[in-house]
């Protein structure tokens, strides 16, 4: 942790290292749910969120985080759904995506992150 | 793989025309106050080692180039500026513009573009410029930067080299990371030696001295100065993390000295190491001395083997023993305090991780 | 008889020159065609398979050339100069072959666009930089001596298209395709590979396009980022290191990659500008031939007795040019027997 | 008192079943409740203990409900089940009345013809003879039947036959022996003997015309008695355990016995009844229309019984209830696989935290109903408006409580077996539907319906708008026309087989028209495919459940499709060749002054 010694600290980097990120709970996701791969981040499911009226809750970043390994972003916003299932009623690709909230919850549920 | 072959196709279309002799020199607002041996030293080894007329200016002001890229002033009273300072020119009887600063190279350049592409404005800061100092005043023949000069004398320089940018003891050539400033050729690449993706002003001296450039991914990325990111105090952590991703990034090379043409780079790359390794304790290189950074007419002066103290590299925060030690440079430690011959400066505090 | 044949000349021997001459010569025509290179078929010989059906090029090429025994073809001929007279067209090469022709068609294709200019992605600078035509031809030739293990592919969309900073503002309208092409026969032929395209949208507009997108997602575990490059690095182990923002989390990004291919686009082709000035037919701000008029009558020019077809009027695929040519075919065939399609230009 | 070694295996094995059952049994029972376990001792004592009598001849010897599926394969069932019991009953009598004593050996009637040749002093040897040998023929004809089957299942009513486990198939191999080895011993010793009826004789005399019986009757009688043994060994670790657990979950359920929340005591009862006779998969539709195998409550009991993992069949369910519905056992499948959900689901870490912060309850000025449509309501704003509008027209004093936007019920999280879960949902709904102060609750989703009258402890009359509407028109607030357009009606899985409200959408309808006739309503209405509970399914396989139970409604070319669900309304349009609408939509349209 760098020291706050000058009247400021390094700055956290923004930029995210792909070769880094943590894929495995995409990759045993998107074994069980294959469809997760079809998505093409529209954000109808976000849209259409029950939840997303009163809170931060977005399908499509859901899925992208997951790919991008920022597992923490994604445990909190999954925390977050009701499990109404309107998003996987619009979702053009015919994503499960109350399956894959589902699946996440049980693993977030289950396993320590 | 790099392939030269590559890099050559580029370099071809980004030739600049480089006046050899006559030229006016503009000092740099910071660069005297950060770095005060390296114009000196580039108005002596023009006139004294290579016989080039130069005139030191001394009536020019600062180009307002800081407060520019601040957003603090406008454009106008920019340019009326840089006007004043090319009717100075003229007077002197002088048609090369040599800025010392690359902020200023810079704007110059963005000037000269902007009047070429709108000349209504030109024909408008000339009436301002005429109502505010009664001066008129024509365009330079030629606007280099004095890092393209040294750049087209390196061979000359070379011929009177008493030092070579190559390890004594192994005969390998060092290992030099070149680090342009973003002012000297990314707005407008082909106003600088070999354009803005693989400038070949400062790799052209370190090949040529006998040196072998690094090239390690972040050779783009922005020193961390940026300007507003440093001026703002609550902007300096994103200014060290941008000089931190350089170096994360330069590492693995092993590299053993950075030259730069730009006056805040240096500063940025020399001091924030200091500041990394207060704040986390890392140090880039094994023997923890850090990477020495060096101007490019400092460069050219340890080449020459001038007096390292007397080039002002006392000034520097990492230190640059270890690299004059590596090239077998004969110099002598105690006058690194010294004025003149007579009074010991106070030592200064040493800091506390960085070897000095 | 074969004195009575009206003339017309062709110029240019891929599958748009090819196709229009096979109608051409059917509809009872005499054609010559010339062509600049060794061989005809043009840039499609280059291929090795065609989206989205993943057929061979060369069934393409066989589908071109079925008739080329019909006609005259002068390879490594260019045309040189150019008269109208009473006849229709007098026109010489290089090789002093004088033609006289009663109409004359254009298709001289299209030209990659060159990658070099696009300094920053390091093209001819890291050798493991390579262009989609590159790729085709490792495909088709086989790939130079490279560890099989893990490789990571980045295919990186709209080079040299959509770019002000190249200069073409247009879209090459067939890379996209090209790189879920690409991409899924590079997952074929290195199974342990991964697969990332990077794409600022992704244009799938053609038939079976989206399906061929959808199974690179689902079957080929083809990673798609929406993001555009901005530049490449060599990392210390010589592998390269991009630098992209991931557009949709709004971050920026790393990554490192064993194979670049950059999606090269179409421009016009190199003598467009010179058959331009030849036959007085107008190009449009991209270099493109200018037809007659847009969207109705896209291969008569306003140069009577002048047409053209295929990629020289704009990006095309394949489909696309076959059914151009022989739409120029037909326009053609009512130019000479006189019974011209009424065009504004037309009506006398 | 006769014996014969050959007897020993019929013996043994009878004697290990009873342990066996008993053992089970006992410890089944022991599981039960306490206050089940006195519902069981005081049954024992009432009218209740007769009628389950009645219930077992009806069902386990009759099979009543099988019939009802299909006539041939209640015959198969009915000639199995109650004439094999005919013939121990049967052979008992006959064997006691001429022994004239009533407690001889257990395996005396059924080797009676071995042991007895001479019937001079037995009068109704002659009846005896005819009706025993009448009854094997019935059985031999039944097992001819279940052979037939196995071939030709779709003869039966069954699209597909139940994929049986090993053990099953050997069970079953010893069962089908049984009655052809009774019928060749019987016959061997009348041919020897001439003791036998129209059957067992008339054979005898064929096979000792042409082989000496003398060699093959004992040995037949072993076999016989073998496959005797070895069925009632394998009984208890097959299907075949069904036959004699039936018969105790009849008395356990006449004595008001119902599952609990564990998979114990009642329940396994409940699995062991069953026969796998596969007429659930023929009901089911994700093998019917989707050809999905494997989940059917079969095969999840299958799993259960031989503790195999049973994760797919548990949560790859529509939850329909159809094959609750068609069970000839009565087996609540559905409540079987819901304890399996709640107890397989781990708690959910969930955060909707935000709902106490972000969503504003706002008191008004108390009305008499409050409106929650629901979130799949939010995308068929056809409905909600119809409701609105009807409201207004009608003069209700009502609120919208999710107009701008819902909190969902919990029933989908709690479908899935996380009941728990979903209170903070319940508890912000109470909260905003109370503060109406209203004494109607109207809903436009069966799902949300469903959720508040189960779970939900609301101070109000809770009902869906079908019900509400059918109200207005009764107290004549709202007068409809008759409409000239056809329609179909479909009764939603939730609102009808889940809530048993199949009255008020039909009744309602009735003023506008009358709805063309199907098969498919009420109880035996099919799932439109969209259902919340299945995870697992992927989207093709709903959609060829959809399309099909779409087809199969749409079968007489009706205008309109009327559904009373969101959600069945919004999954059938995806298919939907006609208007899908929701009975208020209807009533909007066809509204008078």
């Amino acid at each position: 942790m760098a020291k706050n010694k000058f009247g400021f600290s390094i700055h956290h980097d923004r930029q995210h290292n792909l070769d880094t990120a943590d894929r495995n709970l995409y990759n045993r996701i998107a074994l069980v749910e294959p469809s997760i791969q079809r998505c093409i981040f529209c954000g109808g499911c976000a849209s259409t969120c029950t939840a997303s009226k009163f809170t931060d809750l977005s399908f499509r970043l859901v899925s992208l985080n997951l790919r991008r390994g920022y597992i923490d972003e994604v445990k909190e916003m999954v925390a977050r759904c009701m499990l109404c299932g309107k998003c996987t009623m619009v979702c053009p690709r015919d994503v499960n995506i109350r399956h894959l909230m589902v699946l996440l919850k049980k693993e977030f549920s289950e396993n320590e992150f | 793989m790099i392939e030269l072959k590559g890099k050559e196709r580029i370099w071809e279309k980004y030739q600049k025309e480089i006046p050899l002799d006559r030229y006016y020199y503009a000092r740099s607002c910071i660069r005297q106050n950060f770095w005060p041996g390296s114009e000196t030293t580039f108005i002596k080894i023009l006139e004294e080692e290579l016989g080039k007329t130069i005139l030191d200016e001394e009536h020019h002001t600062t180009c307002s180039g800081i407060a520019y890229h601040c957003d603090v002033i406008p454009q106008e009273t920019t340019m009326t500026i840089v006007a004043r300072q090319f009717s100075l020119m003229c007077e002197s009887g002088y048609e090369h513009f040599v800025p010392s600063c690359i902020t200023s190279f810079g704007i110059y350049t963005e000037i000269l573009e902007t009047w070429n592409e709108h000349p209504e404005v030109e024909e408008k800061i000339k009436r301002m410029l005429m109502e505010a100092t009664g001066r008129e005043f024509r365009k330079p023949k030629f606007l280099v930067h004095p890092s393209d000069v040294i750049y087209a004398l390196r061979f000359d320089i070379l011929k009177k080299a008493k030092y070579r940018l190559v390890n004594a003891k192994t005969g390998e050539p060092l290992k030099c990371v070149e680090h342009v400033g973003c002012h000297y050729a990314k707005m407008f690449p082909d106003k600088g030696v070999g354009g803005a993706e693989f400038p070949r002003v400062l790799m052209g001296m370190i090949e040529a001295w006998g040196g072998e450039v690094v090239d390690y991914p972040e050779r783009r990325t922005c020193c961390g100065f940026g300007f507003r990111q440093y001026m703002v105090q609550a902007n300096r952590g994103y200014s060290i993390a941008c000089t931190k991703r350089k170096f994360d990034s330069m590492e693995p090379y092993k590299p053993d000295l950075i030259v730069t043409n730009c006056p805040g780079c240096p500063f940025f790359l020399d001091r924030w190491q200091y500041v990394i390794a207060e704040m986390e304790g890392k140090v880039y290189t094994e023997d923890g001395y850090g990477i020495p950074v060096l101007t490019y007419e400092e460069l050219a002066g340890i080449v020459l083997g001038y007096n390292p103290w007397e080039l002002g590299l006392q000034m520097h925060q990492v230190s640059v023993e270890p690299l004059l030690k590596k090239i077998g440079f004969e110099y002598d430690p105690l006058d690194k305090f010294k004025v003149g011959n007579q009074t010991i400066l106070t030592l200064p505090e040493a800091p506390g991780v960085l070897k000095v | 008889m074969e004195e009575t044949k009206k003339h017309v000349l062709i110029v240019g021997a891929g599958i748009a020159g090819l196709e229009a001459a096979t109608h051409l010569e059917e509809l009872g025509y005499k054609v010559s065609i010339i062509e600049k290179q060794q061989v005809t078929g043009g840039h499609v010989k280059n291929w090795f398979k065609t989206f989205p059906y993943f057929d061979a090029s060369e069934a393409i090429i066989n589908f071109a050339e079925r008739s080329l025994s019909k006609f005259d073809v002068y390879n490594e001929t260019q045309l040189t100069y150019a008269e109208r007279n009473d006849n229709g067209f007098k026109v010489n090469t290089d090789k002093n072959k004088q033609f006289q022709a009663d109409a004359i068609l254009l298709t001289p294709g299209f030209k990659v666009f060159d990658a070099h200019k696009k300094e920053e992605y390091g093209y001819g600078i890291f050798q493991h930089v390579i262009t989609n035509a590159d790729l085709e031809k490792y495909f088709r030739n086989g790939w130079p001596e490279r560890d099989n293990k893990n490789l990571r592919f980045g295919f990186i969309h709209c080079v040299g298209s959509r770019d002000a900073k190249s200069g073409n503002l247009y879209c090459s309208k067939v890379c996209c395709a090209t790189a879920v092409k690409q991409a899924i026969e590079v997952r074929q032929h290195f199974p342990d590979s991964e697969v990332y395209c990077f794409y600022m949208d992704l244009r799938m507009f053609g038939k079976n396009y989206e399906e061929m997108f959808q199974a690179a997602q689902e079957k080929h575990g083809i990673n798609f980022v929406r993001a555009r490059l901005s530049e490449v690095n060599q990392n210390f182990d010589n592998t390269l290191l991009i630098k992209v923002e991931d557009t949709l989390t709004s971050r920026p990004m790393k990554l490192t990659l064993d194979y670049i291919v950059l999606m090269s686009g179409m421009e016009p082709a190199e003598n467009a500008a010179q058959l331009s000035q030849i036959f007085g037919v107008p190009t449009d701000e991209s270099g493109f031939f200018a037809p007659e008029k847009y969207l109705v009558s896209e291969n008569n020019t306003v140069s009577e007795g002048v047409f053209v077809a295929g990629t020289a009027t704009g990006p095309k695929t394949i489909t696309e040019t076959i059914n151009d040519a022989r739409s120029a075919a037909l326009a053609i065939h009512h130019y000479l027997s006189h019974s011209r399609i009424p065009t504004e230009h037309g009506k006398e | 008192m006769n014996f014969d070694p050959f007897v020993l295996p019929f013996l043994i094995g009878m004697i290990y079943l009873l342990i066996i059952l008993s053992w089970r049994y006992f410890k089944w029972l022991d599981e039960l409740k306490v206050s089940d376990r006195a519902k069981f001792i005081r049954g024992i004592f009432s009218l209740n203990f007769f009628k389950a009598i009645r219930d077992v001849f009806a069902e386990s010897l009759f099979h009543r409900k099988v019939f009802k599926v299909n006539f041939f394969l209640g015959l198969m069932h009915m000639s199995l089940a109650f004439f094999w019991f005919l013939l121990i009953v049967v052979g008992s009598f006959e064997s006691k009345l001429f022994s004239k004593y009533p407690f001889n050996a257990p395996y005396d009637p059924v080797f009676f013809r071995f042991f007895e040749h001479d019937f001079q002093n037995f009068g109704a040897h002659g009846w005896f003879t005819f009706f025993m040998d009448f009854f094997l023929l019935v059985l031999l004809i039944a097992v001819g039947l279940a052979v037939f089957k196995k071939v030709h299942s779709s003869f039966f009513g069954l699209k597909k036959a139940t994929r049986h486990r090993f053990v099953d198939r050997l069970a079953r191999i010893f069962l089908w022996l049984i009655f052809p080895l009774r019928w060749l011993a019987e016959s061997a010793t009348a041919g020897i003997h001439h003791n036998g009826g129209f059957l067992t004789q008339s054979t005898g005399n064929v096979m000792a015309s042409f082989m000496n019986l003398w060699y093959f009757e004992y040995p037949l009688w072993w076999l016989y008695s073998s496959a005797l043994g070895a069925f009632f060994v394998i009984l208890p670790f097959s299907r075949y355990m069904h036959i004699p657990t039936e018969i105790i979950l009849i008395f356990l359920r006449r004595f008001g016995i119902k599952n609990d929340k564990e998979i114990k005591g009642f329940a396994n009862f409940e699995i062991q009844s069953c026969s796998s006779c596969g007429i659930c998969i023929s009901t089911c539709q994700m093998a019917d229309a989707a050809g999905m195998h494997g989940q059917q409550a079969v095969y999840y009991l299958q799993k259960l019984r031989f503790k195999r993992n049973f994760e797919d069949p548990v949560f790859n369910c529509l939850m329909c209830g159809r094959c609750n519905f068609y069970c000839p056992v009565g087996i609540d499948i559905a409540h079987l696989r819901d304890l399996n959900r709640q107890k397989m689901m781990p708690t959910l870490k969930n955060d909707h935290s935000y709902l106490d912060k972000e969503v504003v309850v706002q008191v008004e000025n108390p009305v008499r109903v409050v409106y929650f449509a629901g979130c799949m309501s939010h995308l068929r704003p056809g409905t909600t408006n119809a409701i609105i509008n009807i409201f207004e027209k009608a003069g209700v004093d009502y609120v919208f409580a999710d107009k701008d936007g819902s909190v969902c019920c919990g029933r989908p999280m709690s479908i899935l077996g996380a009941t728990e879960e979903a209170q903070g949902m319940i508890k912000k709904n109470t909260e905003i539907i109370t503060s109406s102060g209203a004494k109607v609750l109207v809903t436009s989703c069966p799902i949300c319906l469903k959720m508040f009258r189960e779970n939900y402890d609301l101070p109000m009359h809770v009902i869906h708008h079908t019900e509400f509407l059918k109200m207005l028109v009764v107290t004549k607030r709202l007068k409809l026309k008759k409409t000239t357009e056809s329609f179909v009606y479909h009764d939603p899985c939730e609102l009808g087989r889940g809530l048993g409200e199949y009255k008020d959408a039909r009744e309602l309808l009735q003023y506008m028209g009358n709805p063309d006739r199907t098969s498919f309503k009420k109880k035996r209405s099919l799932c439109c495919g969209g259902s919340l509970a299945n995870l697992r399914i992927r989207a093709d396989q709903r959609q060829k459940i959809t399309a099909d139970a779409f087809e199969k409604l749409t079968r007489r070319n009706p205008d309109y499709l009327i559904t009373a669900c969101p959600r069945c309304e919004q999954t059938f349009s995806t298919v939907a060749d006609r208007t899908v609408m929701d009975v208020a939509e209807l009533v909007e349209m066809n509204m008078i002054d």
